[in-house]
This record gives C-alpha cells, structure tokens and sequence, in this order.
C-alpha cells in the first residue's frame, strides 16, 4: 500500500541553498535531498557553474512532503526567492512507508 | 614578446583559446586546489621572510595604509559608477566593493614581476594582502544601505562569510605558520612553496584566461562600454593611490609597486560569494564580469608592467 | 493557486547535451537544467562517465515546459536522438508562477 | 503517442547504489541512472558527502519502469533498505516509445 | 610552539578554521588526490630504502608483530565499549575493528616527527602499514557475528572491499615497485617522493583539521563522553602494545615509535567503508567521529611526541 | 624486471588492481589536472629546447612526415579493417581515424623510454605530435562520408573540436611559449616540468592501469577476437611506416624511435570525442576500448621497447 505525497523540487542558486533548506525544515519538511547542477538557463540567463567564487552555480534541492508541509513551503517561498534566480515545482508521488515522510 | 613574463603568456594562451571557443578546460577540482596551493604558498614564504632578523620591520605603517585603502577605495568607486554609468544601487555597491578589495593571484603575478626584474617586495606584504580582502566588502554593505538596500536578513551567516573567508584565513595562517616555523619551515617546505610556485602560477593564469574569455562571451547586457571603461580606468586611479600609499609607508621600489597592485586589483572570489548573499539584488554578470574578464586581464597584461616602472622611477631603484 | 505544467526529464550522452537544449530553446521552453550522471545503464548497455574524452558521461536535461511546448519537444525528439543513447520521459507538474515557464 | 509508466526515485548511501541497481535488473527493469547527491537531511540524521572513505555520500537512483516493474521493486525494497538510510519514492511519467521501458 | 611540527600546524589551522565556521574547504578530488600521493610517495620510499643492502633485516619479525597487533587488538577495544559504554554490539564491533586497523595520515605525521627529531624509521614500515589495514576488519566481523549480526550477504563483494581495498593495494604496489626499481626508482622519483612530501603533508593536515571539527560539530548523540574517552585512551593502549611489540621486535627507537604510532592510530578511510556494506546496522556517525574527530587530532598533537618520547627513552636512542 | 621503466610498473599496476577488482580509483578531475600537465611539461620542455641554438634544425622534414602519416594511416587501417572483421562501415572509420592519431601519454612513456637508454628525441618532436593529432580526424570521416555516413549536421562545432582541441591548443601554446621564454622560462620552470614529470607520469599510468582493465572488462560484444588481432597488429604497421618516415626525415636514433611511438600510438582522448559527435552511428564501445584497453597497453609495455631496439639497429646509434 503506498501513501500520496507531494515532491516538490527546486532549483536554487548554490549560495543560497542552505536558506531554502532551512525553510523546508521550518515549513516541517522530514527531510530532503541536494543534486548538484552543471549548468542552466531561465530568466536571468544562463549560469553555468565553475566560476571560481560559485556565485554561479546551481543546485537542485528536493523534497518529498506532505500536502500540508508543501503548501507551507509554497506560500513561504515569494518572500524568500522574490525576485532571484529560482524555480519552485510540485507533483503528486506516492511513498510506501508514510511515518518516514512528514 | 622577450619581456612578457611566462605567466603572462598562458593568461593569453588560455584566453585566445577560450575566444577562438576551443575546448579546452581545466576542472573546477584543479582550480580550487590551484588557488589554494598560491594562497598557502604566500602565506609560508612571506611568513618565514618575516622571521628572519629584521623582517617586520615597516610592517604597522603598511599594514594600515593597505587597510584604509581597502576601506576607502570603494567610495570613488561608487560615486563614479552611480555619476557615469547607469547602474542601479545595489549593484554599483556591489562592483565598488570589489575595487577596494584585492585579487591573490594579480598579487602573485605581481610578486613574479618584481622578482624577475630583480627587486623584492616587503616580505610582510601578504599578511597586508590578507588585510585587504575585507574591509571593502563593509563598505559596499554600508554604501547599498544608504542606497537603500534591506539589511541583509542573515547577518551571522554574512559576517562569518566575510571576516573568515576562506581566502584570508588560509593566507594569513599559512602567514603565521611560516612565521611561527621560520627557518624550520623554509628546510621543510621551500621545494613545495619555492619550486613549483611559477608552475602553478603558469596553470592557473591559464585557467584564468579561459575563465576570462568566457565570461566575456557570456558578459549580460547590463554591461555597456562606460562600464568596460570604468574597469580600466578605477586600476588605474586604485594603483595610482597604492602607490602613494607605499611611498609614504616607507616601502622599497619592489614594495611600492606590489602595494600599487594590490590597490589596482579586483576580488573576484571572496567579494562575490559576499555580495550575492549581502546583496542579492545586485546583478553577479556585472560584478564577475568586470573584475575577472575586464580589469583582471587589464592588470596581468599592462597593469603591473606599468606600476612596476612607476615605482622604480618614484621610489628610485 | 497553481499553473498545470509539464516535466520533461531526458537523459543523454554528454556530447549531445547542447544539441538537446538547443532544441528545448528553439521549441520555445523558458529555461532548462542539466544535472550531472554518474552511471546508467539501458538499451545500449553500461554508461559509466570518467574516460578522458567523456564519451561515456551522461547527463539529464530537466526542462519545465508548457503544454504545447512539451508536445513541440516530444515531437522533434526522435529526429534529434533516434537510435543514440538517450531516454526522455514527461509527467505533470504544478508551478506558482506561470509567467516563468513558457 | 505516449505510454504511461512509473518513475522510481530512490536516495540511497553511495556505497549501497549497486545493490539498488542490482535488484531493479532483477526486477526486470530495462535501465537506470544515477546522479550525485550533495548532502541530505532525513530519519538518520544530516548525510553531507566529502568524507574520506565516503561513507556519508548518498546517490539517487532514477528508474523508468512498467507498473508490473514497479510493484516487483516496492515489494523488495523492504528486505533490501530495511531500517538503512533510504528514500523510495513512485509517480506517474509517460514515456514515448514504449519499446525502450519494460 | 618551537617544537610543534609545521604539519602539525596546518593540522590546527584547518581545525581552528572550521571550528570557527569559515567557509575553507578542499575540494574532495584534491583530499582523494592528496592521499593517493601520500600512500604512492610512502610506499616507493620504503621500497627504495629496502632495495638498499640490509634493508630488508629485522622485516619478518616486525610484520608478523603488525598482523597480531592488527588481528588482536579489536578484541580488547570491543570489551572495552561492551563494558563501559552503552553502544549496540554492530556499532562496538565496528569501532573496534577501526582501532585494529591504522591510519596512513597519522603514519606521515609520525615519520615527519620521528625523523625531524634526527631518527630513522626502518624503511620496511610502509609494509607493516599496509599489511596491518586489513586483519582488523576481520576480527569486527567475527566480533558482530559472534554477537549476533547477520552474515552479510554480498560476501565476495565484501571480500574484494577487505583484501582488494584501494590503499592496501596502491601502498603494496608502490612498495615493491620502489624495491624492483630500487636506485633507478630513486632517481626517476625523488623530486616527486621526497621534495613535494612535507608540503602535500601540510595540504592534507589542513584539509584533515577542517574534516575532523566538521565532524565533530555533525557528531550524532549517540558520541556522549564515554566514548570520546574510549578514544583517547585506546591510542594509548594501542600505542603501548605497539612499543613493547616494536621492542620484541628488535626495532629501531625510530621503528619502535612508529610501530606505537601504527598501533595507536585509527583507520578512517579503508574500514569505514568496509563496516558500512558489512555491518550495516552500525552507526557510523560513531566510527567516523570517534576515529576522524577524536582519535586522529590527539594522535597528531599529543600522541606522535609521546610515542616518540617513550621509544627514544625505551630502546635508549 | 630490471629492466622494465619504472612508470610501466605504475601501469601494471592499476591494470592487475583494476582486473582484481579493487576499488583503487584516480578521481576524474586528477586524471584530467595529470593530463593537463603533461602537455604543458612536454610543450614547454620542446619549446625550451627548439630555442637553443640549433634545436629547430630538421623540423620541417618531420612535421611533413607527421602530417602525413596522420592523414594516410587510417586508410589501410579502414581496409584492413573492412576487409578482415565484420565491423560496419561508420565504426571502421571512426576506430581507423583513432590509429592515425596519436597518444600524448603513450609519446611521454616513449620519452621516458629514450631518455633511459641515454638517447634524446628531437627538441621539435611535441610539435610533431600536436600536428599529429588532428588530420586523422578529417580522413576518417571522409572513409565514412564515402562508406555513406550522413554528413553531420553541425559542421561548426565538430570543426572547432576538431580544429581547437584542446590537447592541441595546450600543446602548441606551452611550445611556442617555451620557444619565446628560451632560457628564461628553463630558469622559471624546471622545477615544475622537468622535476616532477616522471612522478606525475608514474601516477597517470597507474590511472590509465585502472581504465585500460575496466574498460576491457566493460568491452562490448563486438569486440571479438579478429579486432583485437587488429589493435596488436596496427600499432605495429603504424610504427614501421614511422620508423621509415623517421629514417627519411633524417632524425637522431632518438627521434626515430618517437616517430614510431607517435605513428604506432592511438588516440583516447581528442579522437573519441569528436567521432562521438561527428560519427554517432559508430560504436564508442569499440573505439575506446581497442585504443585504450589493447592498443595502449601494448605499446606501453611491449611496443616501446621494441620500436626503440628497432630504431637503434636502423639508425644506427
Ligand atoms: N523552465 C525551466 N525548466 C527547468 N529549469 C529551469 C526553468 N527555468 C529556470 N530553470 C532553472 O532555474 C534557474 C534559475 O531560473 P531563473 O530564475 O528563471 O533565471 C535556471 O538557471 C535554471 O537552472
Ligand atoms: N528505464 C530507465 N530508467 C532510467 N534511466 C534509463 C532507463 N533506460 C535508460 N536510461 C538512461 O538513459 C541512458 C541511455 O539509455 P539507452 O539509450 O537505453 O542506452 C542510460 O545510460 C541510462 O542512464
Ligand atoms: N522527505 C524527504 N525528501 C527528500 N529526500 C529525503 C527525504 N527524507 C530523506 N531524504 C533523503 O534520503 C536520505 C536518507 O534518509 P533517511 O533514511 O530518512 O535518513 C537523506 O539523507 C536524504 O538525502
Ligand atoms: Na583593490
Ligand atoms: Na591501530
Ligand atoms: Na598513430
């Protein structure tokens, strides 16, 4: 038997990786999960990694939550990303053991 | 060519190939570990020059004169940026704070200069390099604040970010490490910090080049020519206060022109981490473009040639 | 209130990852992310990255795309990847602010 | 025209990923890949790569599979992860040819 | 501060900077790079130092004195936590084994001592290193299964891990190519294996101190002061065995406070990694902490000028 | 044994690491950071030299010879290919651009070798392999726009990687810069290109051990016995047809012997990943496993020796 969740999935600057980390565990996230990124392009333009202060680089950072825990980390994320270079996403998903997921 | 030192030409050589869209590249790994070898390299070897008898000696006056220049030099910087470009706020504050602050390896490129014409810079001079990182980023924090700029929401985090930095604390260890180690370390480790330093130098010049074209090539919009201007212009105004400020502070002809590159150089790895979490509304095209891809090479290339001859014309050597 | 939108996930030789954004830009996607890969296997067996030319690296392009986009996308693929490595797989996401994701 | 399949997504310690890999070929999978991961927060604690013999390292493991796959992969994870760090999360994707995912 | 090694030194720094919280980091490519050389560099040094006539004396008895070391000491370290702290019997297991085994980097860091006090250790030691990695892992796995851990599964992976393992296998391998090649190894290597090693050593102490306090602060709860004692008298006793082994052995004072400092020193790549795909149900939060964050710092600081004390004063140098 | 070069022990052993399966791994980004400094230390050891006084003479000679044999060797390559395995055409072509192309660490295992037996190469040899690299690229796509490959579709990008490779780039850029810095860049450099090249050589062929066995482990099905008969006995071809053009060219003994070595040697790195994007129906699996796993190992270990006794005989040294 599985349980519904929401995986939500965001990709963030690297230098401000932690901020959205923190949030998710404010929002009660039971965990999450960072992904290097090589490169990418959206709004404010290409930025590839490896520029040798990291100002550049991405990150992917991912977490699988509660209907309740992503609607709180959605509303929470305009006052965090704004205006910066960031795209928030969700989809439904299903986890077997639901304890392991807040 | 006959006088272009070795360094200088793998900076070309890695910035022709990155503008003719060669392939070439060197792992981030290996530019970490690059910088980190310099960094701790001219920490030791300044650190056991200032051991050796009389090696302090001049140390407060340029130690302080290199802080103040850190802190001040972003002050012109801004009032130029905000009278002459049509930069907003934030990222006019952002991109002064750079100009006060310093870059290792322009020092390090510098350091080969001196030493190839024969002179010697003041062995404290890293340790006055160190010194320098900092102050600035302050500045431009206080500059975009009276800009307007919200207060930076996580201020340990930024003041950790800015007084230990990486950079400054690996320098100025290795400072005292060499110091503490004296001639002991000089025995242990001068084959590592002597021997390979203009090879790795050489390695890393050519990762900067390469560096430096491509942000070039990938320079944003926001970056028009009385930017490009103003990057060639503030290392000249930068050295040119260097410069004075080593001849006051009683430096050597070597001394003076290495403060007046140190003065004329622009951080590009401690104050950009800085800015974008300080100020994440400054635009980071702007900031890295400017001080890596345009005031950077400016500086390898005519810069340091220029103020070395400078110096050894005022401080007569 | 969220915007329905597609995710389109594909993995691909290193070597062709340009050739594959390039077509995400010219169908009109509004941005892209390319994650590195360490291994993979599928049809045409082991992909393990680390040789010197690369050759065997792969990576995966993620790419939050409108529907019509994701249908231009979908169709162009097989000119693009054929027979080569590569794998693409779409499912439906959310996203908050629908001026960013074409 | 599209197929729908499942899209497994499994965080799991790096040095535990080739027993991953190896239970989903013998699920009869037809492929996976896997990326890097940066660090993570779950049940066990902060899991930040780094360390020297890699024992902090996690990896996520990507497979596309056929429901009768996926339900085979659920079925032993259990006795695989058991009480070890390990997510394992399912959602539905789409795929094109089907030919290429069992 | 006079006598404290310039490694030493750097070991601190990295330390003092994480603990701190500075932002300095190695990449990873570069600690694996770093340690790769190290175990390469020790392991044809040795083999060139055996090459040389009489090189090879006194090598069995002090091989076989490793092995035991090697094999027997888990036994003693398992009662040790059973008794006096609360830890489950896997994770017990797996730290013992952790303290059987050795630790190259404590290794380094002891020969730079014992031969910066004007000692020589005998060149066959690197063999002794490599040949006292693995025994330990065995004796935790008899321990866990004894105390009920079910039998791992992947048993010829885990073999391959155990007696193929990465360090082991790059440390033979350079031994014997250091012996085969013997003065032609010498000269082809010696700028690499002997000039770069006291500087790699430092790079690699810092990147050590910045790891262990990172550790430390990511210390799960389960690390409460029962143990971090356990990780600091186990060294001592381990290092007492190792002496009184390096005595029987007729060893060196040199060799004999090696022989301590293998003995007392904890592996914190090759077992890791081995209990983590053998014992699952061991924390390693534990056995990291206790070998990288606890035991590792006060060998450096503290442990190596001990042995090295004891040795000179007990085989009379 | 004793006769066997110290950095071919290296390669044998990752190769019997790796084909134990022990889990000794070189990280990507040192693999690359080794690769990158051999090309720099060979271009700028021949730009060095070249600039001695007399160090260019016969250069025009060889590089024509290399520039031919470039083009013309993957014809009898896709021939013998063709006409002996049942490869299909695109992969025949690819794998024949390979045998054209030459190999940077196969010619620095050549050098090592030469030097050894107390000869010399030609200062100007680094020249010939970066011409070398390329023209085998263009001849083989054009065996398999003939054998009625699609023409690729992105003609720009596969001219700049063919074109502005890299390896190319860094190797002719440290030559022409060791050729301008002439004594100045032997006094700044040596350290770093002379002093460490046979330890950085060793750790690579430890590397290129662990990838050769992998890779042979990995090795496709269509790698059957009739194609590794043909990457044993092309490299040998390759090499007569080198010896004669050395020979022709009139060269030193020395340079004869590395005319082989570059002519008998496969590409691994520039080849594989052009043909990945200009020949995507050509099969990587056999490509770099017959240039990596059977033709390099057999070079390294067997064919060096034996185009150099050639060389010696024929040349008369
Ligand atoms: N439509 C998209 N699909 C996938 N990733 C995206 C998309 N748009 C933006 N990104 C990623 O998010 C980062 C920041 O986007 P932006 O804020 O739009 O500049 C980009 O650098 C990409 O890595
Ligand atoms: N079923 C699958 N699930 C996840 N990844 C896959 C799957 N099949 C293939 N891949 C990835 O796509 C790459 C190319 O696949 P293929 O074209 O089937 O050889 C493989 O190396 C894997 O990384
Ligand atoms: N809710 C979650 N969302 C995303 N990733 C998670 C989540 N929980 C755990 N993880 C990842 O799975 C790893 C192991 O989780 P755990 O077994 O809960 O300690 C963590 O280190 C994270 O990388
Ligand atoms: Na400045
Ligand atoms: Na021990
Ligand atoms: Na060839």
């Amino acid at each position: 038997m599985t349980h519904p969740r929401k995986r939500i999935e965001i990709v963030v600057e690297a230098v401000r990786a932690e901020q959205v980390t923190d949030l998710l565990d404010s929002c009660g996230a039971s965990g999450w999960t960072i992904l290097p990124v090589i490169a990418g392009r959206g709004r404010t333009g290409m930025r590839r990694g490896g520029d040798l202060a990291g100002v550049f680089d991405n990150v992917l950072v991912l977490c699988i939550a509660s209907e309740a825990v992503a609607e709180k980390v959605l509303a929470a994320r305009e006052e965090l990303l704004g205006a910066r270079p960031a795209i928030v996403s969700v989809s439904d998903c299903a986890v077997i053991r639901a304890e392991h997921f807040g | 060519m006959e006088m272009i030192p070795i360094p200088v030409l793998f900076f070309a050589l890695g910035f022709a190939a990155a503008l003719a869209r060669s392939d070439l590249a060197v792992p981030d790994a290996l530019s970490k570990a690059l910088s980190l070898y310099l960094m701790l390299a001219i920490g030791v070897k300044g650190g056991i020059a200032i051991a050796a008898p009389g090696g302090a000696e001049g140390l407060l006056p340029a130690l302080l004169a290199g802080l103040l220049l850190s802190f001040l030099l972003p002050v012109p910087a801004y009032a130029a940026l905000r009278g002459t470009t049509g930069l907003d706020r934030p990222t006019a504050a952002a991109v002064a704070g750079h100009y006060g602050s310093v870059s290792v390896v322009t020092f390090a490129a510098g350091m080969a200069a001196v030493e190839a014409s024969g002179l010697r810079g003041e062995p404290f001079l890293p340790a006055v390099l160190a010194a320098m990182e900092t102050p600035a980023i302050l500045t431009a924090l206080l500059l975009a604040r009276r800009g307007g700029a919200r207060a930076p929401k996580d201020r340990t985090r930024l003041l950790r970010e800015v007084l230990l930095n990486g950079s400054v604390v690996l320098l100025l260890g290795s400072f005292l490490i060499g110091w503490i180690g004296g001639t002991r370390a000089a025995a242990a480790l001068s084959p590592f910090v002597e021997g390979l330093f203009q090879g790795v130098l050489c390695l890393f010049l050519l990762d900067m080049g390469l560096l430096a074209a491509r942000q070039l090539r990938a320079a944003p919009k926001a970056l028009d020519a009385r930017l490009v201007v103003f990057g060639l212009l503030m290392p000249l105004f930068g050295a040119g206060c260097g410069l004075a400020a080593g001849l006051l502070s009683g430096l050597s002809p070597g001394g003076v022109a290495l403060m007046a590159v140190l003065a004329g150089s622009a951080s590009y790895i401690a104050v950009p981490a800085a800015m974008r979490l300080a100020l994440p509304e400054a635009d980071p095209g702007v900031y890295v473009t400017l001080s890596l891809a345009v005031t950077f090479p400016f500086n390898v290339v005519l810069g340091i040639p220029l103020y070395l001859t400078l110096a050894q014309r005022l401080a007569g050597a």
